[in-house]
């Protein structure tokens, strides 16, 4: 199915946003995600599964002054 | 002496140097800086993930004993700079957020105004703001009742190393203001820093002239003797100009 | 950071911040100064001892560690200077002399001519001569080859506490002389101590601005953070001013 | 060379120097102090007839030649501003209005924002809009959207006589600003006025200085030369400052 | 305002603007700029003739009206000094001599005391000498016994449009020298003109500034009318810098 | 009647504006009258008569920078 | 005959100053001429003849601050 | 027999100047002494013979900077 990431189209199987970011590797500290535009707690990604053009922003913390 | 804390909000600090995690060459450097300068606060942005490079955690290179002070950089209004913050909190570092709202992209002067609306809510919101602003007392007044833990004026532009150029405005805030006042940007020099807190400032915050220097550790470890020495001469209260001079030896003659 | 001596003479110094014994409320602050600040050298006169009061020696004040730097304060002319250096080495404190020769009793700006004859006769003599003068670099030239073993230029009339007025005939000596700079006189606050190093100046002389603080000690130790903060800042190479803005995090917009 | 006029909306000036009629030792000192600088534009403000006492009008004072700007003086925030400005012209003095809002009574600095808002509902209706502010790029670019005819940034606050603190902060205004920008208040030398031109202000603004000097009228002739010497040099494109010396006679020796 | 005249040994100046014929990018700039300025007396060198090429003589373009001043640039010493000023007297344009002697040639620095050995045979000689020289109280006393006729001290090295950074020094010199204080080279703006004449010094001497401008004519107009405003700004008495604001309206609210 | 003028009370005879300005000498130019809290233009002040109760504020230009 | 002028070799008639700077089209106002390492006032040119060896140096005014 | 020390005449017994010196507790570190104008070394001090109209500098060093 097809889903939009940071923006980007991307197509993917069925899966809960924690399999996602397990799949992507941004299981650390510090990633927050947007899942059609509302935060989802950390503790709630297992719940959350993913459905056809939903949109997804998964953000992390830079260098910055 | 006895110990000299600045407080902001429920937190205390020993040292009033505080840093930022921009533009240095690697990340590697980061650590050696906060271990040379013994900062206890940290200045971080937030952005989107790179799906397709694998690009480290800015956080693995951050004691857990320093503080987080999460910027809403890219922020153009009052509303992205709102949402910033949201986010960050939901990342876990905490309450703190540096309200940056920047509109004009040569002088990256902030938004006074639209800062102040993000202060409001995001005060309410349980927050512990830290606005980046012009240095404006009128502002900073509203500011402060709108529940700023504190006032970031800039000294100069960021990244310009120019100083303190908004020095008159700076007096006037410390001077008025009841919340801590923490010079932001456009410091350059540890003598510079040292200015600002002889002026009475509460802290420094230094990013540029620290993680762009040739040894980031050695400047960071610089400015943070300066800032203690120029805290140090504040309290120990310094003599005032004057304009004629004052023998520091025996005015008469050698054999009068 | 590997070792960073200073070196006059055959005299090595790891602390650039020299310091003076006028004006201390009370010669018991002396050493508390010397322990907190750290300092290698200190400045002291020489008079006709008070026949009538039992005033105490001034050397019991000072720590055998310490170098002395006698002056030649009082003096008016080149020969009053000389006669001090000979009797201040009869006292037994070594070859170390400052020459200080004032004829202006109102802003006490020393005579550089007659500053530069005493330097000529007194390096002859085996004297490291110290010669304290108004900067300018034809002079310090003719200084240099009359055997001075530094430079002393005044930042700003003595006790003044105004700083680097004479900044940039300063930054000129820094970058011509071939002996060290020390910039003495007028320094009354650690940035402008800092300011100096940053400049490149080799070390700093600081009395007035430390022995009348209300906590001497405090403040000598605040100087001498102050001069290795510029100090270091200056090893580790600062940055250039810029004229715009240089942004510390990413200029992208938040989710751009 | 060529006429070189200030455009404000539709209006023109060859005079460069506004001036103000607060202070004065005696109204009739105003007339001559027009006369001897040959400013074109003045200021003036508005308060309550005293019933009491036979107080003379200013208005007699100023030739018909010199336009009137009545500012907003008294304004504790923008409703308040508006009514004055109203008022003002009503009294049929013309739509210029100069804003001045200010809440903080120990600096007179203006509130930016109560000025934006009450420079947008006064443009639309119809008026002038001369906005008295802190310098601020981001709150002048909206001044420009909301339709104000110029900027007024203050160069230190009012009446100190401490020229251009707030330099940096202009400089940007200048560059950027699209209206006319005045620098108004805190101007206390000639030399602070032509230095503000040089910059490449289009105006300032002087009352003070003026109006309590113990010679208004050469005071204000004093500080028109310097406007217009500054502008002068400004378009005459003076050289940029050098680090080393450049020879003003042949480098060479007298016979070589 | 009554007539105010510079006296320098018997002459009398109305225009406090001194000029010189360095650097023009041609020689028929030269009367335009005096003729804008009203400089009453300008410098001029003295070299050999060049045999070969037909150079025009400068003299012929600078009108009997206005005072010539030979400098003698070129010399390393008092001796090459005395003997171009000895020359440049036998050239039949008087007895004024500018005494400029320089040995370091990145900063053309003057050495004091060759100036002032050169002084004190001139002096004695009739000439009228006007020493240029590094600001400095106790040499400029001597110059003043020497018999020199004005003091020239330098605001910033030769050509450097630096203005006045020996500005406290020059102050002292204004203070305490009997004899005219001219200040002499690194002037770049006429805000800097201006402000050494609002200090009290009695004149100005530029040349890189006015003939290396794009328009040296509107450039010496604009330099001569800073000069006549910083001078009449000091005869009429400006008032002192204050902390604080004063308000220049009433300042009481509106309807108080 | 009684009648509020630059917040003080007064009592006058019924006139309008313009008779109670020249009485105060007030003509001049740059003076504004607001009656009842609305400004009264410099054409309408021979018609308004006063009453009982009225707020006249009357305001003029003084010195300001 | 042989002469240095303003240190370069030169070969000349015999003649006096006067006729020389003549010649050289140097009689303009501000020149001023040594010779032999002594000023020659401008009265005295005519008088002062040339010499083998001589040495003349001649001067004038050029731009300067 | 009258001698002047630092300028003032004073009265004493013939004695040594370390005599003078040990009677006025002057013997400490850094305490230089002129007679007659002359340096005298703190070694020479014991064999210096005070006589009638001597000069004596007693100096020490004192706070300057």
């Amino acid at each position: 199915m097809k889903i939009t990431v940071n923006g980007n189209p991307e197509t993917i199987d069925v899966c809960s946003i924690t399999d996602y970011l397990v799949e992507k590797g941004l299981t650390g500290e510090g990633v927050v995600v947007e899942h059609n535009y509302k935060i989802v707690k950390r503790a709630e990604w297992q719940g959350v599964q993913l459905r056809e053009g939903d949109n997804l922003e998964i953000l992390s913390f830079v260098g910055g002054g | 002496m006895q110990e000299d804390l600045l407080k902001i909000g429920d937190m205390t600090f020993e040292n009033r140097l505080f840093t930022g995690t921009g533009k240095f060459s690697s990340k590697a450097l980061i650590p050696e800086m906060l271990e040379a300068s013994g900062s206890e606060m940290i200045t971080v942005a937030l952005r989107r993930v790179d799906l397709g490079s694998k690009t480290e955690n800015i956080l693995d290179y951050i004691p857990k004993s320093v503080r987080l002070l999460p910027n809403t950089s890219g922020a153009r209004n009052e509303k992205e700079a709102v949402r910033i913050a949201r986010i960050a909190r939901e990342a876990g570092c905490g309450d703190l957020i540096k309200i940056e709202v920047i509109t004009d992209m040569k002088y990256l002067l902030p938004d006074n105004y639209a800062t102040l609306l993000a202060t409001e809510i995001l005060a309410k919101e349980g927050f512990v703001v830290f606005p980046y602003v012009m240095p404006d007392l009128p502002l900073a007044r509203q500011l402060e009742n709108a529940g700023a833990a504190a006032v970031m004026p800039l000294g100069a532009p960021i990244g310009t190393n120019r100083g303190l150029e908004t020095r008159s405005m700076i007096e006037i805030l410390i001077e008025n203001c009841k919340v801590p006042v923490i010079v932001d940007a456009g410091i350059g020099r540890p003598s510079q820093a040292a200015a600002a807190m002889e002026m009475g400032a509460d802290a420094v915050l230094v990013n540029t002239a620290i993680s762009s220097a040739e040894d980031p550790a050695a400047m960071g470890k610089a400015f943070s003797m300066a800032v203690s020495a120029g805290r140090m001469a504040f309290l120990a209260k310094m003599r005032e100009e004057s304009k004629t001079a004052v023998a520091s030896s025996p005015l008469t003659g050698f054999l009068d």
